[in-house]
């Protein structure tokens, strides 16, 4: 095992990472930007270096400055994490060079699944179902011919995309241009590579992926499904183990294609297969990604298998213990992305200080998560505030058990999806299951509160206006007995009166 | 004392009274309330029996209430306020950065029409760029910023007259 | 299902219950002590009402005033929790009365087992060996000479006892008058009960116990076991699931005893069948207890069996789903009590206001507690401030978590035990599971901290005196990588000066 | 600056230089630090790359840190402090409360011989009976409590010459 890892990473999965190195006994070295001397990653791990201002482009994605520190504090490996340096090619080349192990998988892997053209002539080769489109890169020309070809709806998907970024629906030909150009500009900021795809959509589709992992030794294991079917903006925001579309010969067809594809680039490390499925269970591939996901811990919640530490082991040459057969799930796990981000204004990002944070807690509770009173969401960086995990017996306990969780969290100073993801779990065709990528789109509804606790925020509001001299603590009074249900009663409001 | 809040663009009054211990009046009965704070901006208030823990944050006139899983965004206001506060309603629209932001790039010139709903300025923030349109018909007053500068939240990017 | 529930406790049991309620949809009444106004059971609960001042014999313990709350709210159960009024036989006999459902056992088997005499007795029918000592309570007298007859070691027990309180270990002959008195002073003043009797002490021995769960159809199941080991003052410090010492044709053997007995009084709800097991893996009735335990999140944590959540079913009338053949276990379970002591000073109370408060989290974490940045530890009740519950594959790597995860806590403004649960996590013998109730005082080198960080606290504490005028931030300085590391080197202090 | 800190009766002194960068001075070196306060009460320390997150309270000369599990409890004391403290040898030791309890058993009385080891009082609290114990040879010269009294945490409650 190694003696010390650099965590070439922010935010929650850093925080995450740390924990892993702690458990197997390893020394973590932190590194931040400017924006992030408060972060609580820094805090955490054994070392931490300063890498130059906020714009990920001048610290997190400077490959120099990495191994710089790296070579400094002599971290033997680097844990990507996501998103940044995870999925490029030059960083796990630059690491090889430097005789730094890079914990993910090998360059070459990266860049045939990076470029996500590539990806598709591997699945193709290893006989996995495609969506219909163009065969590679595309000019602004053939782009739209091949729209007009293959028959709108289509995706306009950034060649080296991920998370959602640079990645536009076109429902009419007209819309066609407009798209084009700004997925091609969000790609390049994102990604430094404007270079766009085009694919059929499909409607009522579900996201569906499956975890895998594989050591240096030729062992691929699958960690069954993940369905994340619920997004805004093609980002994920409600993710979950297993999928409740699934059943258990589809699963193990999808494991063994998934662990096909990765076999086919030698994979090392932990990777997700991501399918897209139609309604009549038809399921084609989307692609692949090289690192470990955002939503790994429902996975981790049904399987009891610790994906983070099993990367750092493989890493350091381990052989995976289990065989296929020994892994089960049991129980049923959701995650919900908490954002700062306005639901009633097309979830905008709502950056700022968190003027008060109250995370839930409890029995099957997971909150992955570096967030605290006082904490800074800038615009630098993602907007997510932690990941809510839970686990629960069935589907079903783990709903309410989420929607009761979501209750106990309180956040003041920024908006935040917390009542929106209330609603989802409120909504009877969530409960049933029934969803796909379009479930937000076709639930406006769920966009805003219905105001059902506006009477008793506005007694809280008074109270606070009225304490707000006296702020210690009133007197505790006691509160007798009666029959009376505030709930059952309207606030002797003076009327609504409009301005 | 009554206490008057402004929510969405409505008003709301709330009448709480100070005796041996306070009473919040609903429908015209009064009912004991006890307000408790707990840490910094977490309070437990009982209503008759009835229990509820509650996030608040006060920033001058504001009060941001945060209770069951939504944020509830007050402002108080006097009595006085209220009697003179009415609907301003003008031809001049300004569109504003809903957050901090870079402008990506402007997509009408002053003096340019634009239709309801029509994108006038592209911005980004936290890498994803965001069209802003116009709410009404009418034509490009001023345009305040340059492509590329840094914005604030709140900060007027582009005035449209409806002429 | 109920529609409200009152929840006749306080601190982490009530909070925990409440969740509970909230996932199954049920409503809740909380009850308060002018001590537990600002108690997080309060704020958490649906409804609350105020039952009088901080000594529990004037509030939760006061029968009258617990009926009246649920019978005025409308509750139509209540749940006990551990402690206080659970294993009242008169408390869950006035809720029958009242046609309220005590969710627990029968007043019946509360009163058989409750007697820990009467408990021998049923336990010696159902052919579970005992220990050896006084058939019944003793007086002064008869004590002494049952001490005599059975030979030193001896333990004096409360027979209302529990949880530690009226128990005295009495090694020789001439510490027993004055062992004698203060457990029959301590009985009285916990339990209003000073009858107590005299068990022979077996050395070296492990508290192992099962969790059992009947229903009112007649089926009882157990859960496993829990290894309790670890105590101090007779109290539970560290618990786990499995017992590093039971191998599984032990724990089959073990379970059907403890079914043997529960069914034995028709037992309903969550209980627990107590053990006392000698280096011989020879084991011995020691107790039941007819409630839920304090430490039984381990449990849950090995079987995904949600116990508070089935106790309340179960009192509505809902039969246990699966069979004995359907519960199995997986990975491993610890949980740390963290509680405001000092294990310095013999583990004495550390009451006072928590100044401030941090707690851990991360993947297999579980923190069931009530406490937060301000909150009054008061020296009404248990200074217990948390159950810190781990779960990992393997029992060392719980033990690594539980280490990582405790260095992850920060409590300032009272003195806690957190240093010395991670000096026994990092202990050989308790690594290797080589634990017995002699553990503590065995190692009185775990109660001192070894000082290893106080040149690190000095830099802190010398930083914070400088910055106390400028409380707020300092800039950001951007440290340079050298080589330097200060765990290899002394600080400059200028000699130790003893005063 | 030179810091001078009492823990566990040693004085401890720690040299922190302000320069463009603070300074902490250890084994004659200087090595840069960087103190930054993260929330309320919880700080991130950076010395020379080595990074600790600690919870420290100040409450007027007493410095608490808290640093992975472990409490330390310092004493900032003044440079004239330090050279006038001297250790006070007496032969008389007050036995203090340490804790808020109630005085349950007073089990020796005013002039009664005690050896060291031996129990003089027995107090409770949190329902728990501790026996506090002489720490040395000697006689009780005064018992300041009574049985059944409540009492604060260092009070004094019996007073043990040594003659």
């Amino acid at each position: 095992m190694f003696n010390k890892i650099l965590i070439a990473n922010r935010g929650e999965i850093a925080v995450r990472i740390i924990r892993a190195c702690r458990e197997l006994g390893v020394k973590t070295v932190a590194v931040y930007s400017d924006a992030d001397r408060r972060s609580l990653h820094v805090a955490m791990a054994d070392e931490a270096y300063h890498i130059g201002p906020p714009a990920p482009g001048e610290s997190y994605l400077v490959i120099k400055k990495i191994i710089d520190v790296a070579k400094h504090s002599g971290a033997e490996a680097v844990h990507p994490g996501y998103g940044f340096l995870s999925e490029k090619e030059a960083f796990a080349d630059a690491c090889e060079k430097e005789g730094i192990v890079f914990i993910g998988p090998s360059p070459e892997a990266i860049r045939l699944m990076g470029d996500k053209i590539t990806a598709r002539k591997i699945a193709q080769g290893a006989k996995v179902p495609l969506v219909p489109g163009s065969e590679g890169a595309v000019t602004d020309v053939e782009a739209v011919g091949i729209a007009k070809k293959i028959g709108y709806p289509v995706m306009i998907k950034a060649s080296a995309g991920g998370g959602g970024k640079g990645m536009r629906l076109v429902r009419k030909q007209d819309e066609f241009e407009s798209s084009l150009r700004m997925a091609r500009s969000e790609a390049r900021s994102a990604f430094g590579d404007d270079s766009v795809y085009v694919e059929k959509f499909i409607e009522q589709s579900r996201h569906v992926e499956i975890q895998v992992i594989g050591d240096s030794h030729g062992n691929v294991l699958h960690l069954f499904e993940r369905e994340c079917s619920i997004q805004r903006r093609h980002q994920k925001v409600i993710e979950e183990s297993p999928s409740p579309a699934i059943r258990d010969k589809m699963r193990k067809k999808m494991g063994e294609v998934a662990v096909r594809i990765a076999k086919a680039v030698s994979y090392r490390g932990a990777g997700t297969i991501e399918f897209i499925m139609d309604q009549k269970e038809n399921f084609y591939f989307l692609e692949m990604n090289t690192r470990i996901q955002v939503e790994h811990p429902v996975t981790e919640m049904i399987t009891g298998f610790d994906i983070v530490k099993w990367m750092i082991r493989i890493a350091a040459g381990e052989k995976l213990l289990l065989k296929q057969k020994h892994i089960s799930m049991k129980g049923h796990a959701l995650e919900c992305r908490v954002y700062a981000e306005d639901p009633e204004k097309n979830f905008l990002p709502s950056p700022g200080k968190l003027e008060y944070v109250r995370s839930p807690s409890g029995p099957g509770v997971r909150d992955d998560s570096s967030i605290y009173s006082g904490y800074e969401v800038t615009s630098f960086y993602d907007p997510m505030l932690s990941k809510l995990i839970v686990w629960a017996d069935t589907r079903e306990e783990a709903i309410k058990k989420m929607d009761s969780v979501l209750r106990e969290y309180i956040v003041l100073g920024v908006r935040t999806n917390i009542g929106f993801l209330r609603r989802v779990m409120g909504n009877d065709e969530f409960i049933r299951g029934e969803i796909d990528t379009g479930f937000i789109e076709r639930h406006p509804e769920l966009l805003k509160s219905n105001g059902n606790g506006i009477e008793l925020a506005l007694i809280a509001a008074a109270l606070a206006i009225r304490n707000s001299t006296k702020e210690e603590v009133e007197t505790a009074t006691q509160a007798k007995v009666s029959n009376w249900k505030l709930f059952a009663r309207k606030l002797a409001v003076s009327g609504k009166i409009a301005i | 004392m009554i206490y008057t809040f402004k929510f969405q663009d409505q008003i709301y009054r709330i009448n709480l009274e100070d005796g041996k211990q306070t009473e919040v009046e609903i429908d015209g009965k009064k009912f004991p309330v006890c307000f408790q704070k707990i840490d910094e901006r977490f309070y437990s208030i009982l209503i008759d029996g009835e229990s509820i823990g509650v996030g608040i944050l006060k920033k001058g006139k504001k009060v941001e209430v945060f209770l069951n899983g939504e944020l509830y965004e007050f402002e108080s206001i006097s009595e006085r306020e209220r009697q003179s506060t009415s609907a301003i309603i003008s031809g001049v629209q300004q569109i504003k950065s809903p957050m901090p932001s870079r402008v990506v790039k402007i997509l009408k010139n002053v003096d340019e029409a634009v239709n309801e709903g029509e994108g006038v300025i592209v911005i980004e923030a936290m890498k994803m760029e965001s069209e802003l349109k116009s709410p009404i018909n009418g034509r490009v007053k001023e345009v305040k910023v340059k492509e590329g500068s840094a914005v604030e939240s709140g900060s007027v990017l582009i005035v449209i007259s409806s002429e």
